[in-house]
């Protein structure tokens, strides 16, 4: 029956690869939660790098004893915290700093995951052999307790290291995702079919199998992107992120950890937190959403 | 069957040899010596350097590993810089901590988890399984120490339902049944929250493997037997769909104690996952490298059990 | 033909798919009897809805986005008004089924002597051991040596035939009157295929049942089948005793579909096409000849406006009177 | 004279168990097959599932390792170059799959698909290969506007024809056609036939057609080889296959194969059951302690059986 469903659909899109981009959109349209927070997303994303133009790190910092713990105001949006800088100012810069690291981190894990997995799962063999037991490896690590370890004990310890750290423990899963699709999609005869008319092993894998499964590669790197929004706040709440000179959302909420901002000063701590939820929630549902498009069974229709 | 079980353990011994060595190329780059305890500002030089040799710090670094693993497997790895007692018994202390959090985190995960699993696959596209997806994508998209801090602030601050910090009244005698009482009430929380966490991946596949198990033919075969409803549920489809998931016990293990750090930090309970973390911030390096062995080497008996209980609960890899 | 008791009647049995509201019917106003002793062969290409007939029978549709109307008559119930519930009091005691592929139609983590055993516990009053005896009588009668270690054994450790064996010893556990065979033997080799026609064949000597085999493959009807109904687009246009059906084929679609057999003495001649496909069920006409889209060249007139089956020879019926004009394309005068 | 020789192809798969996971034994998927190949003939390979005939013909076209044995092209030794992209082997041998579906990159267009072994082996101008794209889909009877559509738009006969006008894109000379019309529905397998057929004759191919079914092979094939077990049990033409099979496994294939004709059904029980008699009795005489098929011998200048010279004497 599905497929009687999809024949008529075919008929009203001419001539588009059955997971296109278009297709993808046009069920993008139809979901509304899904376009809502696509548009959350955008906004979200978009604002903070708008507004954080406006904000002079030097001068977000700046220590006003005055203001210490200031609650919300015309003057600080947001309050102050202990050192009476402002709150929202912060926020915005964190958000930025957040932001850009987790995509750093998603691009490094999500290229180096990518090859690995095109490479396992179209060749096999020893290859496949010799890093599914390293990824298997990884994958039993306490790697959160690593990534600390690492970070504490490296000699000079800027933002870059802090990346290059993350992605040593970030790329197993991913490879591991590639690697299963691309098995899958390696053992259709269409790539039989291109060995047999005298393709070369690196043309089918890019141009073969590869666009097969840029579907799945986008939505997996939204969701990995999402998820790296939460080990770089969460490093930087446990105060294993980002150096000091760097304030990130994971900063502000960790002044949470001092039970009396906790309870009183609320401004400092929930913005952010709140801030990191909708972050989430929103990047999470448009991946959901990407993975239901491209994935022919759960299209609405 | 037992074939599949000692190739598995064999397969831990090149795993374990690899993160022992990773860790103690770790622990060789961290500031300071296994004794660095027993050194004050006042001690000579001479005497750190006869102390050096006298703990074998000189010996090429192949010996010294042999030595480190030695120990190791004695469960000694010096004293504690800060509390100035032997490693094991600090973590000895907050292993018990840790392993009641699990438990009780393990028991509520299970509890919450595997009856919305199989309804929500039950009533496929009812409202009820609406609900539960909606359920578990918030709790997939929302980060651990997020939903911890949210959790206290309402529950722990202003409901004032739960305490906020540590494992026990200090008020009750040890070994009253109040104390015992104490213990769990201050668990209620931190288990909660990290149970919470833990659902998603276990609902998710609980309820896919449902549905897909209804259009299966083997289901098919049962209904066509004249199998009443309920029994098709009970004695192919939960059944098929609950085995694998009994497999995934193993890797909860693991997943419980990396999100430890977390919960642990957040609501101040004394566990393996709070003591590593005010390690690091004293620079306790003994301890340090103690709980990342021991994390590691949990991590890998979860996995190994996952295997076995997987090897038990299929006849496919049963009989070989 | 063997004139005996009619086992099951169908009387023009709509079954339709809902898709977005509006129900398509994949069966089409089929009417078939299904007598005792005899198998019945309903064959057709993929999609002519003889799947969706058999299941319509049985009642393993979803009864959420499938429609049944019409009959399907057996012992003074209609069979098509049941609901899911109801319908276990029929399957597996009346009606058994038996399905294509021997491997995923068997729960991989039950043991084969469980499984046969399920539908007695339902379906008798047996005690524990009596059933346990009638599972071994079970697996003897379908031919599995050892039955004794075969029910302890699971599905994954039996070969392709054993398993469908073992699908037919359930299928037959309730000594069912009618049995339902979907592609029994589409997953198997040849070899394999003979034996457990055979087996078909004999089991149903032995017990008198009535049998309805769902096939694509003419060589397994010409083997088994007493009776034939040829399904197309949803409705049954040819229905004969086998022997009459395979001598004197009467529809344009069951000769073309003969004439493209490649057979053991085709020997390399060109072989019969058929205009165009098979509609989808969405795009189905619903009025006027089926068929008459692809053998475009045969005249508008020689169709019916409404074709009904007309009996050509005792017991044979055709839809449509397209027949009596058809000629296929390059052989003006070969007129039937 | 033929224009390519296998010779005693082997393709084994390593077993690996016990606690170190080490080689325990070979799967002997393909163990020692010959044949040869002249211009304009089809080659039948027919067995039952799991026989090798599949492997054998991915290994001869390069998509299986080949263990042992050699493939001889145009008197030059190839079984080491097979992929080899500048080699004329790889050219000249094509495949037609069994899942034409499958076989098409869903993402690609037809006149890219098409296009992929042109770009390949010719050195064609753009003018030139939209030419010859046109020209295939002619050949495969198709209308030009199918250039710009995405494999998806297609019926599955359609599908396998695009299969067959990629296949004989490069004017090969042995297309390997592995269950091509399996498929398929029988309007449309005949239709698929056909073509293959026409193509044959107008071009001059050679086909290595693998199939399960005997009607299909017989329909298609001049010469045929029976599988099993990863060896021939008999080969020779079609009239000597058919006519006077030899190897107790062929007479049991045979007989099992349904008959298109109620008419001496009984019969043809009977001679079932007699068939599957003499396959147990007789069992020692094709295969030797191990199970294993003998070496072909000769019984007449085309026809070749597997069984001892007891056997042979006997079944004369």
């Amino acid at each position: 029956m599905v497929k009687e469903k999809d024949n008529k659909k075919e008929q009203e899109i001419i001539s588009a690869p059955p997971t296109g981009m278009q297709v993808v959109w046009r069920e993008f349209i139809k979901d509304r939660v899904a376009m809502f927070s696509l548009i959350i997303m955008v906004l979200a994303i978009s604002g903070v790098f708008i507004a954080s133009l406006f904000f002079d790190p030097a001068e977000v910092m700046k220590v006003s004893l005055r203001s210490k713990y200031a609650p919300p105001s015309s003057l600080h949006w947001l309050g102050a915290d202990i050192g009476g800088s402002d709150v929202f100012g912060q926020l915005i810069i964190g958000a930025k700093n957040s932001l850009l690291i987790a995509i750093a981190i998603t691009l490094i894990t999500g290229t180096v995951g990518i090859f690995i997995g095109l490479a396992c799962g179209y060749f096999g063999g020893w290859i496949d052999n010799m890093f599914m037991r390293i990824i298997d490896f990884f994958i039993t690590l306490p790697s959160l307790m690593i990534i600390i370890v690492f970070i504490t004990i490296v000699p000079k310890y800027t933002v870059f290291t802090f990346i290059l750290i993350v992605s040593l423990f970030g790329w197993t899963s991913i490879a591991r995702l590639v690697r299963s699709k691309a098995l899958s999609e390696s053992r259709r005869d269409y790539v039989n079919a291109s060995k047999t008319l005298g393709t070369n092993d690196f043309v089918i894998i890019f141009k073969e199998v590869m666009p097969n499964i840029s579907s799945i590669l986008i939505v997996e790197a939204t969701l990995s992107f999402a998820g790296n929004i939460g080990i770089e706040t969460g490093l930087t709440f446990l105060g294993f992120g980002l150096p000091p000179s760097t304030p990130s959302l994971g900063t502000l909420v960790a002044y949470a950890n001092n039970p009396l901002v906790m309870s009183t000063y609320w401004w400092v701590w929930l913005p952010a937190a709140l801030f990191i939820l909708i972050l989430m929630l929103s990047i999470n549902y448009v991946g959901q959403a990407l993975r239901r498009a491209a994935d022919a069974k759960q299209r609405l229709g | 069957m037992w074939k599949t079980v000692v190739r598995r353990f064999l397969i831990m011994i090149p795993q374990l040899f690899v993160l022992s060595l990773l860790i103690f190329i770790m622990a060789k780059n961290m500031p300071g010596d296994p004794f660095t305890g027993k050194i004050t500002p006042e001690t000579d030089p001479a005497r750190i350097e006869e102390l050096r040799e006298l703990n074998g710090l000189n010996d090429p670094w192949y010996e010294q590993y042999a030595r480190w693993v030695g120990n190791a497997f004695q469960g000694e790895f010096g004293n504690s810089y800060t509390y100035k007692v032997k490693v094991s018994t600090l973590i000895g202390e907050r292993a018990m901590n840790t392993f009641w959090l699990s438990l009780l985190t393990a028991v509520m995960l299970y509890a919450i988890a595997v009856p919305l699993g199989v309804l929500a696959g039950r009533f496929h596209n009812s409202w009820f399984d609406r609900g539960v997806v909606l359920y578990s994508f918030i709790s997939y998209a929302i980060p651990t120490f997020v939903l911890a801090l949210i959790l206290l602030y309402f529950f722990g601050y202003k409901l004032q339902w739960f305490p906020t910090t540590g494992s026990v009244d200090v008020r009750e005698v040890p070994g009253s049944a109040g104390y015992y009482i104490s213990k769990i009430y201050h668990m209620i929380l931190p288990a909660f929250t990290s149970a919470v966490l833990g659902t998603v991946a276990i609902i998710q596949y609980l309820r896919t493997e449902v549905v897909d198990a209804k259009s299966m033919d083997y289901v098919r075969t049962a209904r066509a037997k004249g199998v009443p409803a309920n029994k098709v549920y009970s004695k192919h489809i939960f059944r098929n769909s609950l085995l694998p998931v009994a497999a995934f016990i193993g890797f909860t293990i693991t997943g419980l104690l990396g999100g430890s750090i977390f919960i642990e930090t957040i609501f101040a309970y004394p566990g393996m996952g709070q003591l590593f973390i005010s390690s690091i911030a004293s620079r306790d390096y003994s301890v340090i490298t103690a709980l990342v062995m021991l994390y590691g080497f949990l991590a890998l008996l979860g996995s190994l059990l996952s295997d076995i209980i997987m090897s038990i609960v299929d006849p496919r890899i049963r009989i070989e | 033909m063997k004139t005996s008791e009619e086992l099951l009647v169908i009387k023009d049995l709509h079954t339709g798919f809902r898709i977005k509201d509006t129900y398509f019917d994949a069966v089409d106003g089929v009417s078939l009897t299904l007598r005792k002793n005899e198998i019945l062969a309903i064959v057709g290409e993929s999609g002519c809805g003889k799947s969706t007939l058999a299941t319509s029978i049985i009642g393993l549709h979803d009864h959420n986005k499938t429609r049944v109307q019409g009959e399907i008559l057996f012992k003074n119930k209609n069979l098509a008004k049941l609901g899911e519930d109801e319908f276990n009091d029929v399957r597996g005691i009346d009606i058994g089924m038996i399905f294509q592929d021997p491997l995923s139609a068997l729960n991989p983590l039950m043991r084969i002597g469980e499984q046969i055993e399920e539908g007695l516990i339902y379906h008798t009053k047996l005690t524990k051991e009596q059933r346990v005896n009638r599972v071994f009588e079970l697996l003897t009668q379908v031919g599995i040596p050892n039955p004794q270690r075969v029910a302890r054994q699971f599905p994954h450790q039996l070969s392709g035939g054993m398993r469908q064996r073992v699908i037919i010893a359930i299928a037959i556990s309730c000594k069912p009157q009618i049995i339902i065979a979907d592609e029994p033997t589409t997953a198997l080799d040849v070899t394999i295929q003979a034996q457990i026609l055979d087996l078909l064949k004999d089991l149903q000597a032995e017990t008198g049942s009535g049998i309805i085999l769902i096939t694509h493959d003419l060589g397994v009807v010409a083997e088994v089948a007493d009776r034939v109904a040829v399904m197309y687009a949803g409705q049954i246009i040819e229905e004969a005793p086998v022997e009459e059906l395979f001598n004197n084929p009467k529809h344009p679609y069951t000769r073309s579909l003969f004439n493209s057999i490649p057979q053991m003495n085709s020997d390399g001649k060109k072989l019969n096409v058929i205009e165009g496909i098979v509609p989808s069920l969405l795009k189905l006409p619903r009025q006027g000849c089926r068929f008459s889209p692809r053998i475009s060249w045969i005249p508008e007139s020689a169709h019916e406006k409404d074709p009904v089956l007309h009996e050509v020879a005792p017991n044979h019926f055709v839809r449509c009177t397209c027949y009596k004009e058809f000629y296929f394309k390059g052989e003006e005068g070969g007129r039937a | 004279m033929s224009f390519m020789q296998i010779k005693d192809l082997k393709v084994h798969y390593p077993i690996r168990g016990g606690f170190f996971n080490t080689v325990v034994d070979n799967v002997y998927a393909v163990d020692g097959i010959s044949m040869e190949f002249e211009k304009g003939k089809a080659y039948g390979l027919v067995g039952e599932s799991g026989c090798g005939k599949s492997t054998t013909g991915k290994s001869i076209i390069g998509l299986e390792k080949i263990s042992a044995g050699s493939i001889i092209y145009e008197g030059e030794n190839v079984t080491n170059k097979r992929r080899d992209r500048a080699s004329a082997y790889n050219r000249d041998i094509q495949m037609i799959f069994q899942d034409s579906h499958s076989s098409l990159n869903p993402r690609k267009r037809v006149q890219d698909i098409l296009a992929e072994p042109i770009r390949n082996f010719l050195k064609l101008t753009p003018q030139e290969e939209s030419r010859r794209i046109n020209e295939l889909l002619a050949i495969v009877g198709m209308p030009e506007d199918a250039r710009l559509k995405y494999p998806h738009e297609f019926s599955g006969g359609q599908k396998q024809r695009l299969g067959i006008a990629r296949a004989i894109a490069t004017n090969p000379k042995l297309i390997i056609a592995d269950e091509p019309v399996s498929a398929l529905d029988l309007s449309v397998q005949a239709q698929v036939l056909n073509f293959m057929k026409d193509i044959q004759d107008e071009y001059g191919l050679s086909y290595l057609f693998i199939s399960h079914d005997l009607g299909v092979v017989k329909h298609m094939c001049d010469y045929i080889s029976i599988m099993y077990k990863g060896r021939f049990v008999e080969s020779g033409t079609k009239k000597d296959i058919y006519d006077n099979p030899q190897h107790i496994y062929t007479k049991r294939l045979l007989s099992a194969i349904p008959d298109v004709t109620p008419n001496g059904r009984e019969d043809r029980k009977l001679e079932r059951i007699e068939v599957e008699r003499n396959y147990q009795a007789e069992h020692k005489q094709y295969f030797d302690e191990n199970g294993r098929v003998y070496d072909l011998s000769p019984i007449s200048d085309t026809h070749f059986v597997a069984a001892t010279s007891s056997a042979l004497k006997g079944g004369n």
